[in-house]
């Protein structure tokens, strides 16, 4: 999620406030899928194509939302993203409730529920575990190795260098949009029978996700898995230790205080003004 | 043979303000051209009207005949016309080898190329493939501006432009820099030049232009500038 | 300075059919527009923060949740009375947001649209899950200020602190510190080469609108009788931003025009729930994206070609 | 820092550092009240990196700033500002979406002038610089031109200016557009007493503007007097040749 979120950040230098809501879409896609046509078997199958409708979906909405704002029509560019993306954000939500109805669906168990050891664990857990493992590996051999993944990694550090390399960096923002949401839609998918999928299930990892950003610093990679592991700490310290019930207060207490330390982020870098 | 021609144009970044008024001028093929000018004359903003970056509000211009005042960068870069920009064109996060593999975007199918280029950049620059796997963030300000020639020749320009090769560099690099734009010349590539340093500019081409205040001021063979550079400098800073 | 410019006289036939306007509606029409005024208030304080001076805050709604809970806890677990307990809502709102906005000052643009967008959903998220304390999702009963479920007594007080913040914004932003906060957000380093302090008028509008915020959020408790988590969703943050981009962002009377007028379409349309937020939200998307001034833009627009046919003026709206 | 006399303003060994790169080394200037003072230099010789220090946007690495025998050098821009330096920016940095006499009003504001006063005294200078019939339109609509010619009277709005210093003023202007704002220049100094810092490409402007130039190059101080003088040193001539 956060993955997601930090790269489209780090191509267009634009926050996605929608991306609770991609992962509610894939989510939603994902339910469909299983309880329609594929079946809980084949559960994998449905998060790849999950991932690929609401890739086009993305694509879409920057195509026609975002990329005016690159070709120059469109003055304070960071208000008229925050705001058309919170716009996009609430728009998705309630038509999803005018489509499937405020009601909770319950998707198919991915897994029975296993045991690591002596230790018993839900199987969707683990499956949702492994599954955000796999994505995120994949997701880092592909900006490493492949020459798109170079392209990307090209635009996010120097947007005229990559043009002089040849590189069309408009193709290129409607591409990472897209595999931004797509990453927030497979999450959606994986994460379905653990949050349930209903119009609002997006909630819950997008504050995650941004408070990790936060946290990490907008634009870096390395920071989030270090971020995510900070913050997964401090919540299960908090929760074992003071009460479980506000896990979300130390999140926001660790952000608060290390805002107050480093106002970039634990990765973030500050930028030359004049 | 002109291989680049600059047809009066006008150019600007913002209405009404043109930093270039009716600007001509043509570089010819397999030769060394030059721009020279004070800073805010315009010349970078002559590369990059010509890149595409800015397009211009009159005028044409034209590569080995096509109009091109069209296009996006991208396709420049496909058509065989390199850009080295002023401001660092490297990626600070990647390592050397990838800055240079990305500077083969265009033809990256073409693994087997992709492969030779390497090799002979690497051979071209030996100092380069000594640190190959460095990001180029910790490179210091002359192999950086090594690593950012080397990234746009990789992929064989038919045209290469360069703004400012030496500002902000050491004395004993700066002559190494100008060896290599010959070298890479006589390997019969076309080169644009912008420079400040009116000496080394004029040690090199072979045609050069004077720009001022956005206009062409005088141009030619190199011969024309030699002898009273000095003193063209000294009106400029007195000229009323 | 005239005070009997076509504006003023208009704003003043405008607060008279207010006054009025409840001899001749029905109760429902009353409460409706009592939740309407509510919303007017939000999103003109935030037009304040968000438009006027470029802070991009997502945690505004939260301001006026945590004046409700403070209001209401107090007066029901301590048994203050509403004179102690509504200052005390609004004094813990301005120290909140107080701490909140050095917090942000010391980040830059988009920061500070996460960070108190995390804030908003944290403080949600406490009020929703300490039961025993607010009542959790439930909500708790606020105890009514005029002691009776009429609306109409609400209706007069919320159109005059309506009327009271909108007058306290417009004094602000007819101020020097208008100035300056208009200042800092076309250009801040330009504004501080001007002489300008922008690290205290930065935190000044911070605390400013959220203050209104926390002000509007106690008497709002007090004035529908239950407050509940649902006050601090993300929704009421967009509804207020879409009833400032509707009416028009940077315009005195656009988020009024806004929150009334849509407020008002809502709830003619309030059998299709989704349906109506689906067709504002695609609103705002499509004002963003083709055109950037909002109704009131549309009214000088309208207004300059009534104008230019040689009608004479439009009267029914006034330029800000 | 013992007799000042008439000097106003002192940049004494100031460096300053981005990351590895010197962008000013060691550079000393002084500036006496009433000077028109010229700062020439090729690109990249940290001219308005100089700005940004005096005006307080930037911190100085090393070495100290005397304005009145005062020590600026760590003092906030909008103190400085109050101290009756201001400023331009190369790209002219006017309230976009503030009517042009509201950009005028700023600086008398801040300085605590009467919103009347302030009115008069803009109004004076907007029709001075023939902007009287935009006085209501944001400066959003202007032309580069016009907001440059803004930026540089919006300055004067201060009631107490002693130093005025300025990043390319006449970058991208139109002919008459220059010509008064030299001539505001003039009659700032002449009138008001005010002492310039003028930073420009322009070589005809700033030799007829100056009495004495500074030339920096690659973040040195290399000559300085008239614009006779500097043109005639090596060195200088050497700089723009880029030797």
């Amino acid at each position: 999620m956060s993955m997601g979120i930090n790269f489209i950040y780090g191509i267009m230098k634009v926050i996605n406030w929608s991306m609770g809501e991609f992962f509610m879409i894939g989510a939603f896609v994902q339910y469909i899928l299983l309880t329609s046509f594929l079946g809980a078997t084949y559960w994998y199958v449905g998060v790849v194509i999950s991932a690929l409708i609401v890739f086009f979906l993305g694509a879409l909405v920057q195509r026609l939302l975002i990329k005016p704002m690159f070709v120059g029509i469109i003055e304070a560019k960071m208000e008229y993203a925050t705001i058309v993306t919170i716009a996009m954000a609430i728009f998705l939500r309630n038509l999803a409730v005018l489509i499937g109805g405020p009601y909770i669906y319950t998707p198919p168990d991915y897994a029975g529920p296993t045991q690591i050891l002596t230790l018993p664990i839900s199987g969707n857990r683990l499956v949702a575990l492994i599954g955000a493992l796999f994505l995120l590996a994949l997701f880092y051999y592909f900006i490493k190795k492949s020459w798109t993944g170079k392209a990307f990694q090209g635009v996010a550090q120097n947007r005229s260098g990559v043009q002089t390399a040849g590189v069309n960096v408009l193709k290129y923002d409607m591409l990472a949009f897209g595999i931004g949401t797509a990453l927030a839609g497979a999450g959606g998918a994986l994460l379905a029978p653990i949050f349930l999928v209903h119009p609002m299930c997006g909630l819950v990892p997008t504050v995650r996700g941004f408070e990790i950003i936060v946290i990490a610093g907008l634009g870096s990679i390395p920071g989030i898995l270090v971020a995510g592991l900070t913050l997964g700490i401090a919540e299960s310290l908090g929760s074992a230790f003071i009460n479980p019930s506000f896990v979300d207060i130390y999140g926001f207490i660790l952000l608060v205080i290390i805002l107050s330390i480093k106002p970039y982020g634990l990765f973030g870098k500050a930028e030359r003004e004049v | 043979m002109s291989m680049l021609s600059i047809e009066n144009v006008t150019a600007g970044y913002v209405e009404e303000i043109d930093i270039l008024r009716d600007v001509s001028l043509e570089v010819k093929e397999g030769a060394i051209t030059g721009i020279i000018g004070a800073n805010g004359a315009g010349k970078s903003t002559v590369l990059k009207t010509i890149f595409g970056f800015l397009h211009p509000r009159q005028g044409k211009i034209k590569f080995q005949g096509r109009e091109i005042q069209n296009n996006l960068p991208y396709q420049m870069k496909e058509m065989g016309i390199s850009y080295m920009l002023q401001e660092h064109s490297t990626f600070h996060d990647l390592s050397i080898n990838d800055n240079l593999l990305l500077g083969a975007w265009t033809f990256r199918q073409d693994k087997k190329r992709v492969n030779r280029r390497m090799e002979e950049i690497y051979n071209f620059f030996p100092v380069l493939s000594e640190r190959k796997a460095e990001k180029a963030g910790y490179l210091s300000g002359g192999l950086l501006r090594m690593l950012s020639v080397g990234k746009e020749i990789m992929s064989e320009p038919t045209l290469l432009m360069i703004d400012e090769p030496s500002v902000g560099l050491q004395p004993n690099i700066v002559t190494e820099i100008y060896d290599l734009l010959i070298k890479i010349a006589q390997q019969g590539t076309t080169i644009l030049i912008v420079d400040q340093n009116i000496m080394k500019a004029l040690e090199v081409s072979d045609y050069m232009y004077m720009l001022d205040m956005g206009e062409v001021k005088q141009g030619g063979p190199k011969e024309d500038f030699e002898e009273d550079i000095r003193e063209m400098i000294k009106v400029s800073l007195m000229a009323e | 300075m005239k005070i009997f410019t076509l504006k003023n006289i208009g704003m003043l036939v405008l607060l008279i059919v207010a006054v009025f306007l409840p001899f001749v509606i029905s109760d429902y029409w009353c409460y409706v527009l009592t939740v309407a005024f509510f919303y007017t208030i939000m999103a003109a304080s935030w037009n304040l923060l968000g438009g006027y001076t470029g802070q991009f805050s997502l945690g505004h709604h939260t301001f006026a949740m945590i004046g409700a809970y403070t209001s209401t806890l107090l007066m029901s677990k301590a048994g203050a009375p509403f004179w102690v307990s509504i200052p005390a809502g609004i004094l813990l709102t301005i120290f909140i947001s107080c701490a909140l906005g050095i917090l942000c000052l010391r980040v830059h643009g988009i920061y500070l649209a996460l960070i108190t967008w995390a804030f908003a959903e944290v403080v949600r998220n406490y009020f929703r899950l300490h039961y025993a304390f607010t009542g959790g999702d439930r909500g708790i009963d606020s105890p009514l200020i005029f002691g009776t479920m009429k609306p109409t007594p609400y209706y007069y007080l919320f159109l005059g602190i309506t009327v009271f913040a909108i007058v306290l914004i417009a004094i602000i932003m007819r101020s020097r510190i208008g100035y300056y906060l208009r200042s800092i957000r076309d250009d801040s380093i330009a504004a501080r080469s001007m002489g300008v302090d922008i690290v205290r008028y930065k935190i000044f509008a911070f605390i400013a609108a959220s203050g209104i915020a926390g002000m509007a959020g106690a008497f709002y408790g007090h004035s529908i009788g239950l407050i509940s988590p649902v006050m601090g969703d993300f929704n009421e943050m967009a509804m207020i931003i879409i009833f400032v981009v509707i009416g028009g962002m940077r315009t005195q009377a656009g988020p009024v025009v806004g929150a009334i007028s849509v407020r008002y379409t809502m709830e003619i349309l309030r059998e299709y729930y989704e349906i109506r937020i689906v067709i504002l939200t695609a609103i705002v998307i499509l004002i963003m994206r083709f055109f950037n001034g909002g109704l009131m833009e549309l009214f000088r627009r309208v207004k300059k070609w009534i104008r230019r046919d040689g009608e004479g003026p439009a009267s029914a709206y006034q330029e800000p | 820092m013992d007799d000042q006399g008439n000097q106003l303003l002192e940049v004494k060994n100031v460096v300053k550092m981005f990351g590895g790169l010197r962008a000013n080394d060691n550079v000393s200037i002084q500036i006496e009240k009433g000077e028109i003072r010229g700062l020439i230099g090729p690109n990249g010789s940290g001219k308005t990196t100089l700005i940004n220090l005096i005006t307080g946007i930037y911190d100085v690495t090393e070495g100290s700033i005397y304005y009145y025998g005062k020590r600026i050098d760590g003092v906030k821009a909008n103190v400085i500002a109050s101290m009756g330096i201001m400023r331009t920016f190369q790209v002219a940095r006017v309230f976009r979406d503030m009517t042009v006499l509201e950009n005028m009003l700023i600086p008398a504001f801040t300085q605590g002038q009467s919103g009347s006063e302030a009115k008069t005294r803009a109004e004076e200078l907007l029709d001075f610089a023939l902007l009287t019939r935009l006085k209501d339109k944001q400066a959003k609509s202007l032309s580069g031109g016009q907001n440059m010619l803004l930026q540089i009277v919006r300055g004067f709005m201060h009631k107490d200016l002693k130093l005025y210093v300025m990043d390319e003023p006449f970058a991208g202007v139109h002919q008459s557009i220059k010509g008064i704002i030299i001539e505001s220049i003039k009659m700032m100094n002449q009138e008001k007493g005010v002492t310039f810092l003028v930073v420009s490409h322009e070589m005809s402007t700033v030799r007829t503007l100056c009495n004495k130039i500074t030339v920096l190059c690659k973040g040195e101080r290399i000559a300085e007097g008239t614009m006779e003088e500097v043109a005639n040193v090596p060195e200088v001539i050497d700089a723009y040749l880029g030797g």
